[in-house]
């Protein structure tokens, strides 16, 4: 479904990330883990059209999208749950579903704020609440969900546990598991590894705009050399 | 003569424009007032020199004077928002131009009439004018190079960076204001004893958005552009007295059109022109 | 003296200044573009108001076309000037801003002449007693337009998927495109809107003093531009509600203060007052 | 030649453009009857923007490059008085058309002013208030610039000599054009008459809203509302307000008449009081310069101090100081126009200070 | 050892958010300690308490015996306090060796009127180039920071902290963005610092560099100290393996044993 051929991209003069390829078949999920500034996020960023590609391609469906803008990505089924979520402050929770619905039609809207709620009931009751309020946790939820609402195919998520409750985490990769099963095509950045292991197909490791490593799951958590580079917890 | 009289005009507002360079270029706070400082000194001048004072005693003062106010407003100006500065600063013009208009000591509404001349004849007043503002562009550009300057463009770009180097902020800001102020006040009693009357509308908004754009035209924080803007766009309406109907038009598209085509202002211009001619050298 | 009388009449003057005022909120809220010229859309709105009522004869006919016709000047004005400058520093926009103003006064002046142009006759002058107050009927149609455009527009905000597109816009424009807000499209309507009530202000205006002349955006100009501040840039209820303060302010100051400061000095007295003690204006979240 | 300075852009090219029609009326007039000693008059004109600022290197400008003989002054009082000193140091005859300030004829014996003291209308205004109106309570409303405070002191110096009580003052900006305020509280007031010092522009609205607030006393004011355009803003509310001013509208005078329709005919609006004043300031250098024989710029200022000219102003003459002696005319609307009132020709009322 | 720095009940709240909550620690002279914990932990917000860019709701900061949580920042980078902030803010207007040299003029700057009487920066741009090529950057001391990867940002940014000569030097993750050679050989360079006597306390995610270098760790989460003293022995403890792993005291058996 995605694949990134020799993606380059970057700030300005800058690249954050080298001639990075990648695929993202549909229903698997794939990993991108790597220290601080290694890249993933503008990884993510640049398949949503948010960061200047600076060469190589971005194909969605076998179509080049590289140049396209972020609006029709949208459209097209690629939705984004960015690095520090990123929620409308002063819009309330509904309003910011609203918002991530805004793609669709104002009759899949109502349709889609119900499979929310049932993913995240906790969301239920606060759908006036202004969503720069919340707490860490419902505002992740709500990240997810806003991207939810735009009926992706390819879900981009960055740093899903970042700042939520170990519970709160569960709740999040339970739900991950089952949008996957039902066909939906994720790539993950996640600073826990096992977490990403866990639910990942594949995982590639980026290390200052380039990948080290990639592989299935199962050979990412056997490879003890991977888990040293990235945790150094060797012991 | 005629030329000279322009001269006096040119040479006062760079002193001017560069004081408010100080403050918005060098440290980085956008004021729309300023013409309250220049209107501060102007006026302070006048009430001295007409009440028998010394010409040469009445500049000194009204840069004081004006300095003096500049630092409270500057210590004001501490406690507000960075985007709100500019209104803020725009509210103080019309503060003392609200406040002038019903001080009967001031003259309200009618002004100060009858400064005196300082005695020293048209030619040599403007060669004084044009020393004064030498002194104050030597100034600037010493400001800019010492280890102030260098402080002020740290704070200009990100205060709270420039608080995590040590730097005072808020001592450096009020510096800014008070020497920019103090010049402001400089350049108004050079212009009172100019033209031997001051009158309230001499320092309204219109002043202080004229000496602003002098200062973005010429390049914010360029010395030389801001000189040549200011000495340009003081007399520009008398050079263009051909265009007649249409003066004002071409200013106001003149600002637009710099700000539009080189943001950077004439600084910039200058720069792209410098480096195009150094190019040709160096290849030819 | 006539407290009732007094407040009433700030209020009427504060509905003026809100109806400009917001469309400088709403373009400060988007572009952070302190928008000078605006005052100068203002003065084209009466410009043309005037002409097609002298023309036409019919001076709702006339506020109609001019609202819409303006709106979409203002639209246009976005895309030629502000659209290539939304990359440059703030102060670039401002400049650039205030060189329009001045050319459009003096667009004003050479095609319309210096001198004051009235409506031949001016309709909604009958008096009326509200409350015990005597108000032409222009003044009530100020309030009525205040209190339905604003209102509508805060309906609008706050409602519709439009206006939740607009906040969600304001709130991170990156964020707001990714999940298929098309930017430009909310920056015309924001424009459109902006320059339609500046437009509806500059006829009511016109229609209030029966006169138009080229500088009539000054006062505006600045007024405005001390209202949204108060209002908390960006923020359209506080501003609605600092327009308001200000005009009663301003009218109960014009009798009460008048030997202390004139009228414009009240307005910034005001605002300096308030923001030495709230340095974040009157109502504003950040 | 003639130096003429007067704002043709920026905010006061509204006067600015009524003097220069006014001044050009006159020039055409007289080159048309063979110019002055056989040559023609020629104005020189530059817009000083109303600017204190501009206006000095303008007076430097005309005086040393242009070589005028004399100055005329088509502006507001600001770059007047900082003109004024330029002419008196080069000694070059420089006349006033509507600048109102008292100071500008003190710079020296070579300033002349065609226009009357503000202060002097304030006091025709109050005998007309007082004596041939017959009211007694009275609210002055100010406009804050010189010639709206002018005004008001020349009117509040005699009052008592008729009779007048002022029950309350108020002023307001140039800017202003919103009343709502001073109109509710004078309402409170209940005055017999409002003697108001505004130009026609703020004057307008003003006199519209005191209507509107069901103010019905009578406006009492003065050559700054002078002009149609006060009328043709202000409307049915302008009714049965009177002014004190210097030009007659019915007049039978030839001169008038010719001067208000070649004036329709240039502006496309009929006459203005600054109009009028520009017109008299160039027939008073024309008779100056007849007089004195010359080019001579002494001698033309010798000229001037001894003249009298019949203008469409009246009959003008200078004192010591350099201010105009002349009668004034008082006119009110009625009908949606202008119309003859009566006259003030109190010779002691309306003689300006001399020092 | 006395104390050179010393936090104690330090507790700082953004609206609702709890950041810290009465944190204290002691930062003995010559120490290298190392201040972990997961994202949101309360590292960050901990710093700029220190640095007086955040009020602490209470607690009290002890600079070398003087109490310094009321005095604004500046004032205390002059008693000796040096950071590097884990986003990178050069001024972006001035060469990688004119940022430094501007921290360099400590002493100039420090007063507007004494900085008006100096102009010549020549000492001060030799000392900025040496701190440069201490870190490994010397050959970008010309080039502005847009065209400068966030590898060398982050050294600059360490170098302008070192200009300081602080008594204390504050490093927010500068590690973060360099790869593992580079990481290593800024962290040794740290390390000869901290031998030379700066005292040392360092933010960082690199646990391996941090268990190579620091003889001393704080654990933060939740902005809750749940760990501090020799590195091996703190991160023996279970909690603070949890913290890192993302699972919390519920549930994280599981992760646990695949950590292992
Ligand atoms: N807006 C920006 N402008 C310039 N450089 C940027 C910008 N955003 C990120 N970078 C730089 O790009 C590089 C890669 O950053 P990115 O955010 O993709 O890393 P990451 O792997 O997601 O790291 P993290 O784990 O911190 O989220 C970093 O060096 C970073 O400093
Ligand atoms: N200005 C702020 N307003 C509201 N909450 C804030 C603010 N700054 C920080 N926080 C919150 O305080 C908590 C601690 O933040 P802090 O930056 O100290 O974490 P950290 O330990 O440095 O994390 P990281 O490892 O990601 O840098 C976080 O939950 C954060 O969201
Ligand atoms: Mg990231
Ligand atoms: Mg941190």
């Amino acid at each position: 479904m995605l694949q990134l051929d020799r993606l380059t991209c970057g700030y300005g003069p800058f690249r954050a990330v080298t001639e990075l390829s990648l695929e993202v078949p549909d229903g698997s999920v794939l990993a991108l883990i790597g220290a601080n500034g290694a890249g993933k996020s503008s990884t993510l960023m640049a398949v949503a059209g948010h960061v200047a590609v600076m060469g190589g391609r971005v194909l969605f469906d076998d179509a080049d999208i590289t140049a396209e803008p972020a609006r029709s990505r949208v459209r097209r089924g690629i939705a984004l749950a960015p690095e520090g979520r990123r929620l409308f402050p002063d819009l309330t929770v509904q309003e910011n579903l609203t918002v991530g619905g805004y793609s669709r039609s104002q009759r899949a809207e109502a349709r889609n704020v119900e499979r929310v709620m049932a993913l995240f009931p906790r969301l239920e009751g606060r759908m006036k609440q202004l969503a720069g309020s919340m707490s860490g946790g419902e505002q992740q939820m709500l990240a997810i969900g806003r991207a939810l609402m735009a009926e992706p195919r390819l879900l981009l998520i960055d740093e899903v546990s970042l700042g939520l409750m170990p519970t709160v985490i569960d709740v999040c990769y339970a739900a991950l598991a089952r949008l996957r099963d039902d066909g939906l095509a994720i790539l993950l950045v996640e600073q826990s590894t096992q977490r990403a292991f866990d639910i990942a197909d594949t995982v590639c490791v980026l290390e200052s705009g380039r990948a080290v490593w990639s592989g299935t799951a199962e050979a990412a958590r056997e490879d003890p050399a991977l888990v040293e580079a990235y945790l150094g917890l060797a012991g | 003569m005629y030329e000279i009289s322009l001269l006096t005009v040119m040479c006062f507002s760079v002193i001017f424009a560069l004081s408010l360079n100080l403050i918005t270029g060098f440290c980085g706070q956008i004021s729309l007032g300023h013409a309250a400082f220049y209107g501060i000194g102007a006026y302070t001048a006048a009430l001295f020199t007409t009440d028998g004072g010394s010409f040469w005693l009445a500049l000194p003062l009204a840069m004081a004077v004006a300095g003096f106010f500049g630092f409270i407003v500057g210590f004001a100006s501490l406690r507000v928002r960075h985007d709100f500065l500019a209104i803020t600063t725009m509210g103080v013009g019309f503060l003392f131009t609200g406040f002038v208009r019903q001080q009967e000591f001031l003259g309200g509404e009618e002004g100060i009439a009858g400064i005196p001349d300082p005695g020293i004849g048209q030619i040599p007043y403007m060669l004084l004018c044009a020393v004064l503002a030498a002194a104050v562009i030597a100034f600037s550009l010493y400001v800019k190079r010492s280890w102030m300057g260098h402080a002020f463009d740290a704070i200009a770009t990100d205060e709270d960076t420039a608080r995590t180097l040590g730097i005072d902020v808020a001592r450096y800001k009020l510096t800014a204001f008070v020497f920019g102020t103090a010049l402001a006040g400089l350049a108004g009693a050079l212009f009172a004893h100019y033209v031997k009357f001051v009158e309230v509308e001499s320092f309204d908004f219109i002043e202080s958005i004229s000496v602003l754009a002098m200062v973005i035209v010429g390049g914010i924080g360029s010395v030389w552009g801001v000189v040549v803007a200011a000495a340009f766009l003081s007399v520009m309406p008398l050079l263009l007295q051909v265009f007649a109907d249409f003066k004002l038009l071409f200013y106001g598209v003149l600002l637009f059109a710099v700000m539009y085509f080189a943001p950077g202002g004439i600084d910039s211009l200058m720069r792209m022109l410098w480096r195009r001619i150094s190019g040709r050298r160096t290849a030819g | 003296m006539n407290y009732s009388d007094l407040l009433v009449q700030g209020l009427v003057e504060g509905c003026i200044y809100a109806l400009i005022a917001v469309g400088l909120t709403l373009v400060y809220g988007l572009l952070r573009i302190l928008h000078i010229a605006h005052a100068g859309i203002f003065t084209l709105g009466a410009y043309v108001g005037l002409l097609l009522t002298n023309e036409t004869g019919s001076f709702a006919a006339a506020f109609v076309i001019t609202v819409v016709a303006v709106g979409f000047f203002g639209m246009a004005f976005y895309r030629l000037f502000y659209e290539p400058l939304l990359d440059k520093p703030p102060h670039v926009a401002l400049i650039a801003s205030i060189g329009l103003f001045v050319a459009m006064e003096e667009i004003y002046r050479i095609v319309f002449g210096a001198t004051s142009i009235s409506f031949l006759a001016p309709p909604l002058k009958e008096t009326v007693e509200v409350a015990g107050v005597r108000l032409e009927e222009g003044r009530i149609v100020v309030v009525i337009l205040a209190v339905v455009l604003i209102g509508g527009l805060a309906v609008l905000a706050g409602r519709t998927r439009i206006g939740i597109a607009w906040r969600a816009t304001v709130s991170d424009a990156a964020m707001a495109e990714s999940f298929g807000i098309d930017l430009a499209r909310v920056r015309y309507i924001n424009f459109f809107v902006a320059s339609a009530l500046a437009a509806a202000a500059g006829i009511m205006v016109a229609l209030l003093l029966n006169q138009v002349i080229p500088t009539m955006g000054g006062v505006p100009a600045y007024k405005a531009l001390a209202i949204i501040v108060l209002g908390g840039l960006g923020n359209v209820k506080g501003t609605l509600i600092a327009a308001l303060a200000l005009g009663v302010i301003e009218s109960f100051g014009t009798i009460y203060l008048d030997d202390v400061l004139d009228r414009d000095a009240i307005a910034f007295a005001f605002l300096i007052a308030v923001l030495m003690i709230r340095p974040q204006g009157l109502f504003s979240r950040r | 030649k003639i130096g003429f300075n007067t704002p043709q852009t920026g905010f006061a090219a509204a006067d600015g453009k009524s003097v220069l029609t006014g001044a050009q009326i006159a020039i055409d007039t007289v080159n048309a009857a063979g110019g002055v000693n056989g040559k023609k008059l020629e104005l020189i004109v530059y817009d000083d923007q109303a600017k204190p600022k501009f206006a000095v290197p303008i007076a430097t400008k005309l005086i040393q490059q242009d070589k005028v003989a004399m100055g005329i002054s088509g502006s507001y009082s600001a770059p007047t008085r900082a003109s004024a000193g330029v002419y008196q140091n080069a000694k070059v005859p420089y006349v006033s058309a509507f600048a109102v300030h008292p100071d500008i004829t003190r710079a020296g014996n070579y300033v002349f002013r065609t226009g009357i003291l503000g202060s002097v209308l304030g006091k025709a205004a109050a005998k007309l208030v007082g004596e041939k109106l017959g009211k007694k309570r009275v609210v002055i409303t100010i406009m804050k610039n010189d010639y709206g405070k002018a005004l008001a002191a020349g009117f509040k110096s005699v009052m008592a000599n008729y009779g007048i009580q002022v029950v309350k003052e108020y002023q307001y900006s140039l800017r202003d054009r919103q009343f709502g305020p001073i109109v509710s509280s004078i309402k409170g007031d209940n005055p017999d008459a409002i003697f108001d010092t505004g130009y026609w522009f703020v004057a307008a609205p003003f006199v519209s809203q005191l209507r509107a607030g069901g103010v019905k006393a009578v406006v009492v004011a003065q050559e700054g509302y002078d002009g149609v355009k006060f009328i043709e803003i202000a409307k049915k509310a302008a009714e049965g307000v009177i002014i004190v001013t210097a030009l007659d509208r019915d007049s039978k005078d030839p001169a008038v008449r010719k001067f208000m329709t070649e004036f329709k005919k240039r502006t496309g609006y009929g006459a203005d009081m600054v109009g009028a004043s520009g017109h008299a300031a160039v027939m008073v250098a024309a008779a100056a310069l007849k007089k004195a024989g010359s080019t001579d710029r002494a001698a033309i200022r010798d000229a001037l101090a001894t003249i009298k000219v019949d203008a469409i102003t009246g009959t003008l003459s200078f004192n010591k100081l350099g201010e105009v002696q002349k009668s004034l005319k008082v006119q009110e609307v009625r009908g949606g126009g202008w119309h003859y009132h009566s006259e003030i020709t109190d010779a002691k009322l309306l003689t300006p200070p001399d020092k | 050892m006395d104390a050179l720095l010393s936090i104690t009940g330090v507790t700082v709240r953004f609206g609702g958010v709890d950041a810290l909550t009465e944190v204290g620690f002691e930062v003995p002279e010559g120490a290298l300690l190392g201040l972990i914990g997961p994202n949101g932990a309360g590292k960050t917000t901990m710093l700029r308490a220190v640095t007086g860019m955040v009020r602490p709701q209470a607690g009290s900061i002890v600079l070398d015996g003087a109490e310094i949580s009321r005095l604004p920042t500046h004032r205390r980078v002059g008693l000796g306090l040096g950071l590097s902030q884990q986003i990178v803010r050069p001024f972006a207007g001035m060469t990688a060796v004119e940022n430094v040299a501007l921290a360099a003029g400590y002493a100039k700057t420090a007063d507007p009127l004494r900085a008006l009487a100096a102009a010549s920066r020549q000492a001060e741009r030799e000392r900025a180039l040496a701190l440069l090529d201490l870190v490994g950057i010397a050959d970008a001391a010309e080039s502005l920071p847009a065209e400068l990867p966030l590898g060398y940002l982050k050294r600059v940014e360490v170098a302008r902290a070192l200009a300081l000569d602080p008594k204390v030097l504050l490093l927010d993750e500068p590690l973060a963005g360099l790869n593992t050679n580079e990481a290593s050989r800024l962290a040794d360079t740290v390390v000869d610092l901290n031998r030379q006597g700066t005292t040392v306390v360092l933010i960082e995610h690199n646990l391996s560099e941090v268990m190579r270098v620091c003889r001393h760790l704080v654990v933060l989460d939740n902005g809750r100290k749940i760990g501090d003293g020799d590195p091996a022995e703190v991160m023996a403890d279970p909690a603070v393996r949890d913290a890192y792993l993302g699972a919390g005291s519920e549930g994280s058996g599981e992760a646990r044993d695949a950590a292992a």
